[in-house]
């Protein structure tokens, strides 16, 4: 009959949005059995309440949210997308080589004191040189295209930022000091976890088993397609949102990165000591009542799934 | 018409008491009745115009058989400032009737048609506001010092106009004024008032001096 | 003057402005500040590949809808906030209170009761909308005097033609007031709005292109939207205005 | 009736508030609507924290300023249009497009420029509010009544008396309208400002988290400013208000 | 002083042409000299008393020697609604000067000294509106219609207010009135405005009625 109508929430120029395209492009949902309904919202939050309110299925996001939404009764999964997530950069040229050296410089951090790299950095700094960087630092919130601003005209000293706000910044000249999964691999975990991934409803799950299926199969087709093939990369040149063809190359090079290889029970039980990590640092504020990461929040909840 | 008062009192405000103006105030006025109100400044005629009108209720008594429709030139004329001298006739005519523009030219202020009030005499004004009142075919016309803003020759003539629609219209007429010209013009009927708080202090008859005027 | 003279005499000083931005932009170097030329050239190309006349109607017509029915529901509230003692009383601190909430939460909160409808998104609107109005008619009802009340009482012009010529000659400042503060926070609101769960309008575009950084666009999305409020202004609140206020005594 | 008793007369009708919102919470089920209890308790533990009157104290102290420069100088442009022609034919057009201007614009373009600082949050906010005021305070400048300018004209009144005794009285509803909604609207724009660029306040808390979803926070915070509104009210706005209206006619 | 109008005109309003008021009028009056304005109602009186207080510049001609200060009792008050009897007086009264409580008792409304505007009788805003013209000491006075909301007995009374005010000040009196009693008790010479635009169409000293007043 009819394939199932899988509904996803994306941003314009967000990375999902690649993917999706690349799966429309490709009939790779009818290949797999379902129609994908793609609608674009302006900013992730505005993705998180058409979640919430179920104007969409799936939409992208991190699982310390949806472990959170989860411990507060809304029962959502995750499914790993991404583990590109954030990048810290430095100006080219800056004196700034190791985190020891950020004591007492401004650091712009996207997303606020919350954010899930800044706390893996300062759980991080505080393993490496003793102190935390939220305090031997001056961190400095705000949006990203604003934090990239001040970055760019020199006023602050260095910036950790989601990577496709980087990447524009890299083209400029912008020297990487850590990605967020060297952060990972430095608290002694394995750098394969994931921080984004698809969030859903587990009993829309649990209903449409075979439609999430074939959303995944397809998800993971294109994401082969698009680590492969350079040809793709010139088609979604309207959705990277730039003109600029370092910026682009850039962005394609994170994109490929980010795509994990791996997702099995060592990444999920990794998954489970970063975010007491989190809960140590963020506290109730970041976790709400989930002192603890509940492993059913992983889809599949029970099976052992291998991974791609 | 019949208007009992037995008090009427303006709430106190701030570093004033409530005070009592009006007591055991009784009139009749029979439908066609002429009365004129006399007493000096601030005795309280406009408020007891107001109460006979209906608009101040809130008073100890009663006014009963009130004729209708009632036609009130205001002390303070009280045209809308927004309407030009026509519109302001207009706007209390019925649709259908019409002949604002008739009152215009009774009024003698044809002219002034499209005039808005800030830019009237007061005078003037005075008269389009007397024109609102007649022009409503009032069976009740109240008057509050009608032609104190007028010269000698201008008052005559609105006097003689007031008479004239009183008598057509068969209309109660009751006036708060402090001229003798008004009185011996327009009302058969003076009611004195006196004391503090004010009450009729007379109640007299007009000599006929109409036909002498 | 005539009228029709009057309605373009914003003109110049429209083209003043222009001009002053643009040298403005070219002090500032145009990463800073992009000027005019920069910007009326991206707003033609959105204009030609469709999306800013796509947008900007969406954006219009819910603006266009929130206003109406904040500007008819605000008044008639504070009106009888104005004019009602015992009402004011129990209902005014809830307007201040309303009033102070932050859109954000009233759009939420709308949003997830409602889901992400557009019937959401106008309510939303309207009820961050709606107080304000509200605060400055209450305002005007408590100076309309009882003067001309009372002759509309004893004319016997009955509630519509008390309303239409006693009341609002009077309320017109404040109605011009409450309409063109009302016209920008709709507009602001609904920006808000769209960028927290719609897919289309120039909210969500702006945000958009904000995350790209693109300062062209997103001034392109907004101008246009001023421009729209421009045209309004000459063609219908100037002349209101022009006419409700020619009675008072003015030099 | 004394003044003191008129302050508290709104404590009622927000106890009501509070009690449907409760009741209102307890059908909706808390997930969606936190009742006053959740939310109450989690201000507490902020407060405890100190975390609550740290941010609070920064938008306070932000919305102060903000206020009280944007209403001086916007009574002042106000004025000026209201009263001369010549000048509202060139500026007038500025004010209205400045009005609907988004927010975001705004703040985007003087962060950028000033940097991400405090001073650019105030003008940002300043320039965002100024013109709103103006808006309602020209509409005002133009009903002073030329009568009693001529009074204080005969009676050699003088600027400063003049304006004291003859124009504020007149203008009183306008700035208590522009006031009241004035606050309200520099209270949601330092909102806005905070959370793109600042990293304290309580814009910068609604951002954080309103990425978590954690709407009891969210609505702690606003309610604690609304809170200060409501004293602001009984002790500021209410008397001015009682006291400026007395003299009219009124039932 | 030296009042010379060659034209007034108002500005024609929509419907209505630009009307010329006033035409070659001209008056010297020397300092103390008092002087009445008659004419009838929508002359023009209310518009020379504008111009002779130099608040309406919009004519040809001049007003030269203009004593100060000026006292004007407009012909609507115009008391400020805001502030009480009391202030209204204060706040035309250099703070040193004050008097503002014996300027009340002197017009007999000491009682109505917490009154605002809209709570005080037509005749009693009056009064105390010539309290204002009076109690800033004006070399200039300007009443227009001064006393016509006002019963007989306080009208004379304000009339000698007015008369021994003047005679202490030394100041020149210009009245727009059509009161005989007001000429007759007040001024010395009259000044008839009449055709159209107005003119003065008689200019005639007052027979000495004062003393046997
Ligand atoms: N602001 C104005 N704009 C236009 N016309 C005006 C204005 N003020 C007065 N007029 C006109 O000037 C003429 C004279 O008015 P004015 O008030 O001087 O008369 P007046 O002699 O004082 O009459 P009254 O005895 O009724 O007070 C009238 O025809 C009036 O319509
Ligand atoms: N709204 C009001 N509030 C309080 N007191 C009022 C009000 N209206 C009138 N008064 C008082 O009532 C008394 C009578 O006023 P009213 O206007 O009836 O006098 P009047 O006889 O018409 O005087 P006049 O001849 O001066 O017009 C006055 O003392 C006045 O102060
Ligand atoms: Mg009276
Ligand atoms: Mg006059």
């Amino acid at each position: 009959g009819e394939p199932t109508a899988v509904r996803v929430g994306i941003l314009k120029f967000g990375t999902v949005s690649w993917e999706m395209d690349t799966i429309e492009a490709h009939r790779l949902d009818e290949k797999n059995g379902i129609r994908l309904v793609t609608s674009t919202y302006a900013t992730n939050e505005a993705a998180k309440i058409a979640l919430l309110t179920q104007a969409v299925d799936i939409i992208v996001t991190d699982w310390p949210w949806a472990a959170r939404q989860r411990a507060e009764g809304r029962s959502l999964s995750f499914f790993p997308y991404s583990k590109a997530t954030g990048m810290l950069l430095v100006k080219p040229g800056s004196a700034i080589g190791a985190l020891s050296d950020l004591k007492g410089k401004r650091i712009g951090v996207a997303g606020g004191p919350l954010d899930k790299s800044w706390l893996l950095l300062r759980a991080l700094s505080r393993r490496e040189t003793g102190e935390d960087v939220a305090s031997s630092a001056k961190p400095v919130f705000g949006a990203p295209p604003l934090l990239g601003e001040e970055f760019s005209q020199g006023r602050i000293d260095a910036v950790l930022t989601y990577w496709h706000y980087a990447a524009r910044l890299q083209a400029d000249g912008a020297k990487l000091l850590l990605t967020v999964a060297d952060i990972v691999k430095g608290l002694g975990a394995r750098p394969d976890v994931p921080i984004l991934g698809y969030v859903f409803l587990e009993p829309w799950a649990l209903q449409n088993r075979e439609a999430l299926d074939g959303f995944l199969r397809a998800s993971a087709e294109a994401k082969a397609l698009l680590a492969r093939s350079d040809q793709e990369w010139i088609r979604l040149e309207p959705l990277l949102g730039t003109s600029d063809p370092k910026v682009r190359a850039v962005l394609k090079e994170g994109y490929r990165e980010g795509i994990i290889e791996r997702w099995s029970g060592e990444e999920r039980r990794d998954a489970a000591r970063l975010y007491d990590i989190l809960a140590e640092l963020g506290g109730e504020a970041l976790v709400g009542p989930a002192r603890r990461l509940d492993p059913a929040v992983f889809w599949p909840s029970h099976s052992e799934w291998g991974g791609q | 018409m019949k208007i009992v008062i037995r008090r009427k009192e303006y709430p106190g405000r701030e570093g004033a008491r409530e005070r009592c103006i009006l007591r055991n105030f009784e009139l009749s006025l029979g439908q066609g009745e002429t009365c004129a109100v006399i007493g000096p400044s601030g005795i309280g005629k406009s408020s007891l115009l107001q109460i006979v009108a209906g608009l101040d209720m809130d008073f100890q008594g009663l006014v009963s058989d009130r004729p209708k429709p009632v036609g009130y030139l205001f002390q303070a004329s009280r045209l809308l400032p927004w309407l030009t001298a026509l519109q302001n006739l207009e706007v209390v005519l019925p649709r259908s009737r019409g002949g604002a523009r008739e009152w215009l030219s009774r009024i003698g202020l044809d002219d002034a048609a499209h005039l808005y009030p800030s830019h009237l005499s007061v005078g003037m004004a005075r008269r389009i506001a007397l024109a609102r009142a007649l022009c409503v075919e009032p069976r009740l016309l109240l008057l509050d010092e009608p032609f104190a803003a007028l010269d000698r020759d201008t008052a005559r003539q609105m006097q003689a106009l007031v008479r004239e629609e009183v008598a057509r219209l068969g209309a109660t007429l009751l006036i708060a004024t402090h001229s003798w010209s008004d009185v011996a013009a327009l009302v058969e009927r003076t009611v004195t008032l006196g004391g503090a708080p004010a009450g009729i202090v007379e109640d007299s008859p007009v000599r006929q001096r109409r036909a002498g005027e | 003057m005539t009228g029709s003279i009057r309605r373009w005499q914003g003109i110049p000083s429209i083209l003043l402005l222009l001009a002053l931005w643009q040298a403005g932009a070219m002090l500032a170097g145009s990463r800073l500040l992009p000027g005019p030329m920069a910007v009326f050239t991206v707003m033609a190309q959105e204009t030609a590949s469709g999306e800013l006349p796509f947008h900007l109607g969406f954006s219009l017509a819910r603006v266009g809808i929130a206003f109406v029915v904040a500007m008819i529901v605000g008044t008639a509230i504070g009106l009888v906030l104005g004019r009602s003692r015992g009402i004011d009383r129990w209902l005014y601190p809830w307007l201040i209170v309303l009033l102070n909430i932050p859109a954000l939460i009233v759009i939420i909160l709308t949003y997830i009761w409602m889901g992400l409808t557009e019937a959401a998104l106008l309510i939303a609107v309207a009820v961050n909308k709606i107080p304000s109005v509200a605060v400055t008619l209450r305002e005007g009802a408590g100076t309309l005097d009882r003067d001309f009340a009372e002759v509309a009482q004893i004319y016997e012009f009955g509630p519509l033609k008390t309303l239409r010529t006693v009341v609002l000659p009077q309320l017109a400042p404040y109605l011009l007031a409450a309409a063109r503060n009302g016209l920008s926070l709709v507009w602001k609101i609904v920006l808000v709005a769209e960028l927290l769960g719609r897919s289309n309008g120039v909210g969500f575009q702006l945000q958009t292109y904000f995350q790209l950084f693109d300062v062209p666009r997103v001034m392109a999305y907004a101008i246009a939207f001023v421009g729209c409020v421009l045209v309004l202004e000459a063609f219908l609140f100037r002349p209101v205005e022009q006419s409700a206020g020619q009675w008072r005594r003015q030099p």
